[in-house]
């Protein structure tokens, strides 16, 4: 079995982090998932930090991500509410509806 | 041998339940996949000596915004939808795209000459007691900051979702604040035997 | 006493003053226009007296700026408040002063919307030019340079004719599409030597490899602006279109910046380049003067006819600059002068019957000798002149030019010789569809004679034609010591060039 | 201060007469015009008498006029006796034609303006001939030019007039852009263009070569062939000749000063008064030789054939030009200038004569339509006759004098070119006298060919129309006379002082004095013959004409369309230039330069907007992914090692 | 000790930013929602905001960096603040109660007041974490307001995608954040700049600033990170879109400038090529992009991509001119953005807000002062002498060529002639073509004081120009690039 190191732990986020991107482009269905998308992007940032933060042996990361899973919650309060309300006028969270703006 | 073991289990089903969260045509599996996710991105962090920060993913991300999300989805009453047309069109490119970019994040990783190597440090406090010893004094900064942000996310939140219906009755404060004598009574001197005749 | 006055500031910002009495003069709307009117002519005519003071306080005999006014601007950047003139750009300058006023009248009648905002660009156009032709410090120059096409761009497209906006915009583009190439190259001076100031980038001896670079960013911009061959087309749309006193400006003064550019910037500054890029010029200019000439012959429309006589004319000017020696230099600024006062007074002349007759369709007219002879006498000077008649002031500045090509090019000045025989080819032929003939056409019988302020515009027109053509040497004496100075600058280098070649 | 007066005099008249020609007071501006060119020709006289005859040659500087570095040219006045004698002829004819005019242009309204013209004419004629450098000369020269633009186009109601003097402008551009062009090889050899300078170091160039057009030719050769093209397009000679006969649409006392005595005659004086430089360029005087010659016979032969008086007159006009041409182009200067000073005399007359027909006529011009009225204008015919006598070369009439002189130094000359003139030349007198009396013939004899109407009309012309034709009858008779000794004598070196130069090996003037009996009686018989046949054909047998045109049909339509010159230039120069100037502007500026340039640059623009706010798709995955594709390029970017 | 007076001192406008945000909210929450009341709470903003502005001049101007050094304060950073407030004020002060869409609700002054909050943090940010949470503060309320009018489809369509495209950047540079983290060992900047000045930048470091630079290209809405920015200036309340226009991108350029200049000092080389691309990517695309509109407010969006790429073609430069070039380009952008913006804050058409291009037409016939001012700044934003938008373009350019990207500048002063070409369209509009219905005659004192105050800058620039750039000069000296001024 392999050595467990540090580039395993980033080839995981790295991994989620292309998932989470891929899942903003690639999604037509509805808006909850590329908000759940940035989740994992969100995640992924965080095993880094944490990662690096253990190999390193410095302190800051975990402070990084502690702040970070605290952001990414008023995120996504916000996020949410601003769905409620699109969802509220347009009565769709379709993404393809999401084009009265373009050009 | 142990530790290499959890990790690839760990890794594996974060990967997987990642994939299934952007995958899945019911949104409300791909928050239960996202839930799934967290539960083993903790394990991950725990394998890093990060106990503090597993236990909070879980209770902040799975107690709280999983839920939040599994609620909105509840509410607005999603159904969900097939894929459409030109997503197969995409697909190529989009993978390709996604494909090159994991690449050459993974292949920075791997060939990087300066990665830090050393094995995680225990610190001889536990992770919960370090965390806590810097985040009120270094970083109370970003506390007071991080604080603002949540006061933000509540403002913001409120304020866009609170809607005024026009046939609810509500207590309005600073109505009932401003009310003044003259405007709050009336005198009426009657006279007997009129009566009072409404307006 | 009087040279201890900022004499170029009062000349470049007096115009301004004007605008501001506009703006502050109010009143009914019949009376804001009279007011306006009257106050832009006060205003331009004053600055026109004002400059004269340079004229006659003017030493030729001293190859150097004169009338020097250097301030602080943007401090320790090298980058100054700095005016003065020479021989080269105080003839533009009273140009400008004279020709304002002029097209200020010109317009007397024939703008008839919004008269204070017209009146407000004219004087704001002015200061512009001046300033230009004023500017000592390179950064400045430009300031003015490109300041011109607001004022300019308006005119054009809110009292021009049907195409307007096609012919503002072209004008607009182009050329500034020219001159931000030569803002690069600006900068490029200025990070070279640390200065914008003229008279210092003028001693300051650039490498030839970037010469030849700044030369192209330079040429880009003055050759759109002369405008040169192919890259003229912007002018007879904007001439069409502009109204008669916009035109009497573009052609009177604005192109003539591209010139002056050649002159001031290009030969001192780039000498080296200059010879390299000569032969380049000539066969550019000598293309205009055929080519444009026999396309005038093709036109129909009088204003047209007469943008695209600009341009042949300007050829000359072209090739006068770039044959690098006294007559040459000599010859193009005097032919930019000279051609500043005919083809402004041709535009009038245009203006004079379209304001009667609403069409510049040559086909329209007919035998307006029968009808307004002295009409006909005066245009019959300016087409005279324009065709470079000995005696009027388009011959000196042509045969001065076609003298130092020939000693510059054989091949050029045969070429460019030609013009002499197409141009009175299309002149005469505009003038004789125009003019001659018996007036029948009912429209052309009820052309009223010229009135009083149109006599008063052309009459100066003509007597400085006429002047210069019989007795030059008055703008001769001043030009001539500093074109002097700069072909020896830059005849040196074009020796050089010639050696290693 | 007098000699400034001969130049300035008419000037002055032209000025006012033009500015009473606003208010259209004829009166005086006919009085000023003509005691304006009238003292100018006394002045002449005087000028005559101080320079030519007393040889007080001198140089008036007036004012500064271009000044350039090493490029000088100022206004100065050049008495000599070449000036001298080209004053008298000016000023004489010239104060004729204005008195002339004040009759013949009676029945114009715009008469004061008419004569602010002719006196600007003389204006520029004068500073044509005081020219003391070439710059004021080439003033002069276009001034004329003008003048003649001015007057041709006189009648500007006709289309035909204003046509005519638009092209006698242009086509003189065109020689004036050969003179512009010498203009500038003679500064660039000379590092001058004032006449004394060039004459002096005009030897020094004699081998000198330049590259010309990027091939080195000889430097004066090339110089005095590009001013003879300027004289070409002046004295209108056969390339550049066109033009002339359509000046005749000008009013008479126009085509008598202009197109015959003076103006056409600067070409002439041009050589003349280059001869020191000519001298040194043996090519180019053969060139002016043959040109002179073959312009002599070619516009007589079309002479023969026109029924237009005055193209008739013109024609020859042109021919007799030739003939000074040919004289100069084997160095008989002299001999030149002596059938210019006695060919204005006897051209004028005829044109003034012509005038007077015509004038008696009501404005008739077309021989066919005359006929039969000698009996009616008794004067007018006999000045014609001693026109004509004097024009065929009649002995002892002035012709005579001159033309023979120029025959003579033709034969004497002893070169091909030479012969070549003299053979042409001689032909040409047996035109000359042909068509001349053709004209006598067809204009006063026979039966009149007009309607009644205007045949009652017939009328002589009054007094002032009359009186100017007779100094220059006096001088169509006797100029030759007086002159042959002083012009063409032996004294004639003496005479003509240094403002002629002749190389001492070119001695056609003195061997013309020399040559055998038979060349000089020859020119006389063929002028005699010529008049027997023009006797015999218009009036013994009247049907002759009209068998001998049958039978050379070709040749006689060749003749009568003027060698199809003017047809040959529209369709060469006119019209091609005009389309070339269309297709330019359509195919060159609109659908080339502007389709590629600013119309196509903008749409190419506008497309690109377009594609671009097809890309804003309001799609938020496109956005997505248009960032991440930022991120990937970058990315790719360093990790393909670009970046290092 | 955490909280000294130098701490507070450096602190300062941040010190009065959140005690009036916290005190507007309690107002907010008290006073209620009559007309009165939001106007006393755009007072104290306003208020809030001038305090805010004033104690600029008393905070310290050499450098200085408290909080265990997560926040930093020096003469640039400071010049920035001020930027940052001044444009709030004005688009808090263009806004009163009858002249806005949808944002008329008290709490929007509390959350533009954090949101400004947010942007002097990212100024002072000096630590990878308080970039982020600067970075954030800004971010969630500007999210909030673009969504503010909840009645309008499009105000919450803009709202959405703002959000959604800002979370996305935010996770890019998050993900740019922790690489550098790693390879460095430090989210502190100034460790940062010293592991990178002795080690140089590997390449896991230069990854990490690709994420981190594209991050913040979302923020200044650099191509190709500018889709966002049309659809949130067309869609969000107008009032917005004017905070949009002038505040955050200062904050936003100036983070770009602080990370490049001061941190990766030393990776100078490599960076450069990013911003290089996004420079010459944003000019041409803002140029292009614009032509076509027929949205004035997107159009100013476009317009905006564009003085974005101009702005960079500064930063391109890598050098000490180039950051005073920037400094000098941002001046102009906010008084031209206010001013522009407080003309179509008043554009109504009987009582409804118009933002087509076509409702200009014939506006100098009407209104021949806001067309006045208009012309101006669209001269202006051409980059016509001699208006402040010149002297903008000049300086960064003039760097750029210093630097020796000479082709990088031909690129932008040639895309600057196809900008000039739909500013001058509407010119046209105002000046060449007639009104078919004028739009309403009112209009708020307050925006005209703003046009006024944004013409006479931008008119008169030339007379500030000299000390401004003294001053930028002298700030820009204390930054580690190179470069010779």
């Amino acid at each position: 079995m392999m050595e467990v190191t540090l580039s395993h732990y980033l080839s995981v986020s790295a991994i989620l982090f292309v998932f989470g991107v891929f899942g903003i482009f690639i999604n037509r269905k509805n808006v909850i998932t590329i908000l759940m998308s940035i989740e994992l992007i969100l995640l992924s940032v965080n095993i880094n930090l944490v990662a690096f933060s253990a190999y390193t042996g410095t302190l800051s990361g975990q402070v990084f991500s502690l702040f970070i899973l605290t952001v990414a919650a008023a995120e996504a309060a916000i996020g949410l509410a601003i769905l409620v309300i699109y969802f509220r006028n347009r009565g769709s969270i379709a993404v393809e509806d999401l084009n009265v703006m373009k050009g | 041998m142990i530790e290499s073991l959890f990790f690839y289990l760990f890794a594996s089903i974060t990967c997987l339940s990642g994939l299934m969260v952007i995958s899945s045509r019911n949104p409300v599996h791909s928050v239960l996949f996202l839930i799934l996710a967290f539960f083993n991105a903790a394990g991950l962090f725990v394998l890093l000596g990060a106990e503090f920060l597993a236990m909070l993913l879980v209770v902040v991300y799975v107690g709280a915004v999983a839920v939040l999300f599994l609620f909105v989805v509840m509410m607005l009453d999603i159904n969900y939808a097939e894929l459409r047309d030109g997503f197969q069109r995409y697909l190529p490119l989009g993978l390709g795209v996604g494909g090159l970019l994991l690449i050459e994040i993974l292949f920075v990783f791997f060939n990087s000459e300066n990665m830090p190597q050393t094995a995680p440090v225990l610190n001889e406090v536990s992770n919960t007691r370090a965390l806590g010893l810097v985040l009120y004094t270094d970083y109370i900064y970003l506390f007071q900051l991080a604080g603002l942000i949540l006061l933000v996310a509540m403002i913001g939140a409120i304020t866009l979702t609170l809607r005024k219906r026009e046939n609810v009755r509500r207590q309005s404060i600073s109505k009932q604040n401003e009310r003044s004598r003259e405007e709050s009574i009336e005198i009426v001197s009657v006279t007997s035997g009129s009566g009072i005749r409404s307006k | 006493m009087l040279s201890s006055w900022p004499i170029l500031s009062i000349v470049t910002f007096l115009p301004l003053i004007g605008v501001l009495f506009i703006l502050l003069s109010g009143g009914d709307k019949k009376s804001a226009e009279h007011n306006s009117k009257m106050l832009a002519l006060w205003v331009s005519s004053f600055t026109f007296i004002i400059s004269l003071i340079l004229y006659f306080g003017f030493d030729p005999d001293f190859v150097g700026y004169q009338f020097e006014e250097q301030l602080e601007w943007i401090a320790g950047s090298g980058i100054s408040y700095h005016l003065g003139v020479d021989g080269i750009s105080m003839p533009f300058i009273l140009l400008s002063t004279f020709l304002t006023p002029l097209a200020i009248l010109a317009s007397w009648r024939s703008i008839k919307q919004r008269v204070p905002e017209f009146m407000i660009a004219f004087l704001v156009l002015e200061t512009m030019m001046v300033g230009m032709f004023a500017s000592l410090d390179m950064m400045m120059f430009y300031l003015f340079f490109e300041g011109v096409l607001i004022p300019m761009f308006l005119i054009v497209g809110i009292w021009g004719g049907p195409r307007r906006v096609y012919a503002a915009f072209k004008f607009f583009l182009y050329t500034l599409a020219g001159s931000v190439l030569m803002l690069v190259g600006i900068m490029v001076m200025y990070l070279q030597a640390g200065t914008t100031d003229i008279p210092i980038l003028a001693q300051f001896n650039f490498p030839p490899e970037y010469q030849f670079w700044l030369f192209i960013g330079f040429f880009a911009s003055f050759a759109v602006k002369v405008p040169m061959w192919p890259v003229h087309t912007w002018l007879p749309d904007a001439h069409v279109e502009a109204p008669t006193a916009g035109s009497m400006i573009l052609a009177g003064v604005l192109l003539k910046m591209g010139g002056y550019g050649f002159i001031r910037f290009s030969l001192p500054m780039f000498p080296d380049a200059s010879a390299y890029f000569a032969p380049f010029i000539f066969a550019l200019s000598v293309i205009a003067i055929i080519y444009t000439s026999l396309v005038a012959l093709a036109q129909t429309d009088m204003k047209k006819l007469i943008a695209y006589s600009s341009v042949a004319h300007m050829g000359f000017v072209t090739i006068g600059i770039f044959s690098l020696n006294e007559q040459g230099i000599t010859g193009a600024m005097f032919q930019m002068i000279s051609h500043g006062l005919i083809s402004a007074a041709l535009f009038f002349c245009v203006g004079i019957v379209y304001d009667r007759l609403h069409t510049r369709e040559i086909d329209a007219y007919g035998g307006v000798a029968d009808v307004m002879p002295n009409y006909a006498v005066f245009f019959m000077i300016m087409m005279l002149a324009s065709v470079g008649l000995p005696g009027t002031s388009g011959f000196v500045g042509e045969i001065l030019v076609l003298v130092g090509a020939y000693k510059a090019n054989s091949i050029v000045a045969f070429f460019a010789a030609t013009g002499l025989v197409l141009g009175a080819t299309y002149m005469l032929w505009l003038y004789r569809r125009v003019v001659f003939g018996r007036a029948e056409k009912g429209d052309v019988l009820r052309m009223p004679l010229l009135n009083n302020r149109e006599i008063s515009i052309l009459v100066p027109l003509t007597v400085l034609i006429l002047w210069f053509g019989i007795y030059p040497a008055p703008l001769l004496d001043i030009i001539n010591p500093v074109v002097s100075s700069i072909s020896e600058t830059v005849s040196n280098a074009a020796m050089l060039t010639a050696n290693l070649q | 201060m007098l000699y400034q007066a001969i130049v300035f005099l008419p000037l002055i008249g032209a000025l006012v007469a033009g500015l009473l020609s606003v208010r259209q007071q004829n009166l005086p501006a006919e009085v000023i015009s003509v005691v304006g060119v009238c003292s100018s020709f006394l002045l002449s006289c005087y000028a005559f008498y101080d320079v030519a005859l007393n040889h007080n040659s001198v140089t008036i500087e007036v004012a500064r006029w271009i000044d350039s570095a090493d490029f000088v040219a100022n206004w100065s006045f050049r008495f000599d006796t070449l000036t001298a004698v080209m004053l008298i002829v000016v000023t004489s004819v010239s104060s004729c034609v204005h008195i002339y005019s004040i009759g013949y242009m009676h029945h114009d309204k715009a008469r004061a303006r008419f004569m602010a013209y002719l006196s600007l004419f003389t204006f520029a004629m004068l500073m044509l001939v005081t020219a003391d450098n070439l710059l004021q000369l080439f003033f002069g020269w276009e001034g004329v030019g003008v003048a003649s633009y001015l007057l041709i186009g006189f009648w500007y109601h006709k289309p035909s007039a204003h046509k005519a003097a638009m092209k006698a402008f242009i086509v003189n551009r065109v020689g004036d852009f050969g003179f512009a062009l010498g203009i500038f090889v003679i500064f660039y050899l000379f590092g001058s263009i004032q006449f004394d300078e060039i004459f002096q170091n005009a030897s020094k160039f004699a081998d000198v070569s330049i590259v010309f057009l990027g091939f080195e030719l000889p430097a004066l050769e090339v110089a005095a062939i590009l001013l003879f093209i300027g004289a070409m397009g002046k004295s209108a000679q056969l390339g550049l000749h066109t033009w002339l006969p359509d000046a005749m649409e000008g009013p008479t006392p126009v085509s008598a000063l202009i197109h015959a005595a003076t103006m056409v005659t600067a070409g002439v004086f041009l050589v003349c008064r280059l001869s020191p430089v000519i001298e040194y360029a043996p090519f180019a005087l053969d060139v002016i030789t043959v040109v002179g010659a073959l312009t002599a016979i070619f516009a007589a032969t079309i002479g023969m054939t026109q029924f237009d008086i005055k193209r008739v007159i013109a024609y020859s006009t042109c021919s007799q030009l030739g003939y000074m041409f040919f004289a100069a182009g084997v160095s008989a200067y002299p001999a030149a200038m002596f059938h210019l000073t006695t060919h204005a005399f006897f051209k004028a007359l005829l044109f003034l004569g012509a005038g007077s027909v015509i004038h008696a006529l009501s404005d008739e011009q077309d021989l066919r339509n005359m006929g039969g009225i000698w009996r009616k204008i008794p004067l007018t015919y006999a000045f014609m006759w001693i026109g004509s006598l004097a024009l065929a070369g009649f002995p002892f009439f002035a012709g005579y004098f001159s033309k023979d002189m120029i025959l003579e130094a033709a034969w004497a000359s002893h070169s091909f070119t030479g012969q070549l003139a003299f053979w042409l030349g001689c032909a040409a007198a047996l035109l000359t006298a042909f068509y001349s009396w053709r004209l006598l013939i067809m204009a006063f004899h026979g039966k009149p060919r007009c309607s009644d109407e205007v045949f009652v009309h017939v009328h002589e012309s009054p007094p002032v129309m009359i009186l100017p034709l007779i100094p220059l009858a006096l001088g169509a008779i006797f100029a030759g006379w007086f002159g042959y000794e002083i012009f063409v004598g032996y004294d004639m070196k003496y005479f003509w002082g240094d403002s002629i130069f002749i190389l001492p090996e070119h001695h056609a003037m003195e061997e013309a004095h020399h040559v055998a009996e038979w060349v000089k009686r020859l020119p006389v018989i063929l002028a005699a013959s010529g008049v027997g046949l023009a006797v015999l054909a218009y009036w013994i047998i009247p049907s002759l004409p009209g068998k001998v045109v049958s039978a050379f049909k070709p040749i006689h339509t060749l003749f009568y369309n003027k060698w199809f010159f003017d047809e040959m230039y529209d369709i060469l120069f006119v019209r091609s230039s005009v389309r070339l100037g269309k297709f330019f502007w359509i195919n060159g500026d609109k659908k080339t330069i502007d389709a590629f340039g600013p119309d196509g640059v903008s749409g190419l623009v506008m497309n690109g907007s377009n594609r671009l706010s097809k890309i804003q798709s309001g799609y938020v995955y496109h956005y997505a992914f248009a960032m991440m594709i930022g991120v990937v390029i970058l990315l790719s970017w360093y990790f393909s090692g670009f970046g290092r | 000790m955490l909280f000294t007076q130098m701490t507070f001192q450096a602190a300062l406008p941040e010190y009065v930013l959140v005690i009036v945000s916290l005190g507007l909210v309690l107002m907010a929450a008290f006073v209620g929602e009559s007309s009165n009341a939001k106007k006393m709470v755009r007072l104290v903003a306003l208020v809030g905001y001038a305090i805010a502005f004033a104690t600029i001049f008393i905070l310290p101007s050499e450098s200085q960096s408290i909080y265990m050094g997560l926040f930093k304060v020096d003469g640039l950073l400071v010049y920035m603040k001020a930027l940052v407030l001044l444009g709030a004020f004005f688009a808090c002060f263009m806004v009163n109660d009858d002249w806005s869409d949808g944002v008329e609700k008290p709490e929007y002054q509390v959350l533009i007041m954090l949101a400004t909050l947010g942007m002097l943090l990212m100024i002072s940010a000096n630590d990878l974490i308080s970039l982020y949470m600067g970075l954030e503060l800004q971010s969630l309320p500007l999210y909030v307001i673009a969504a503010m009018n909840t009645k309008s489809l499009k105000s919450s369509e803009a709202g959405l995608k703002y959000f959604l495209l800002g979370a996305l950047s935010s996770g890019m540079l998050l993900y740019g954040a922790s690489l550098i983290y790693g390879f460095t060992g430090s989210t502190q900047f100034d460790e940062i700049a010293s592991v990178i000045s002795q080690n140089g930048a590997s390449s896991g470091v230069i990854i990490g600033l690709v994420f981190l630079l594209s991050g913040l290209a979302f923020k200044i809405s650099a191509a190709p990170f500018h889709m966002w920015i049309p659809d949130v200036y067309e869609g969000s309340p107008t009032p917005v879109t004017a905070l949009f226009a002038i505040a955050p991108k200062v904050a936003a350029i100036t983070l770009l400038l602080n990370v490049t200049h001061v941190v990766f000092a030393d990776a100078r080389l490599e960076w450069m090529q990013v911003i290089i691309a996004l420079s010459v990517a944003s000019m041409l695309l803002g140029a292009f992009g614009a032509i076509m509109q027929k949205d004035l407010k997107r159009m100013m969006a476009y317009s905006s991509i564009a003085h974005m790429g101009y702005a960079l073609a500064g930063l391109a430069a890598g050098t000490q001119q180039g950051a005073a070039g920037v400094m000098i380009y941002m001046t102009t952008y906010i008084f031209m953005g206010a001013g522009t913006f407080a003309i179509i804050l008043m554009m109504r058409r009987d009582g409804v807000p118009v933002q087509k291009l076509s409702d200009l037409s014939g506006l100098s016939s009407s209104h021949p002062y806001w067309a006045f001012g208009l012309m101006i700044f669209m001269f202006s934003m051409a980059g016509i002498p001699p208006l402040a938008g010149f002297f903008a373009k000049w300086y960064v350019f003039l760097a750029a060529v210093n630097a020796g990207l000479i082709p990088l500048a031909v690129i932008g002063v040639l895309t600057s002639v196809v900008g000039a070409f739909y500013y001058l369209r509407i010119i046209k509009l105002m000046y060449f073509e007639d009104a078919d219905s004028p739009l309403d005659k009112i209009a708020p004192k307050e925006n005209v004081i703003i046009l006024s105050i944004s013409l006479l800058v931008t008119v008169l620039f030339f007379f500030i120009i000299g000390s401004l750039r003294e001053w930028t000069y002298f700030v820009v000296q204390s930054l580690p690039v190179s470069g010779s001024l």
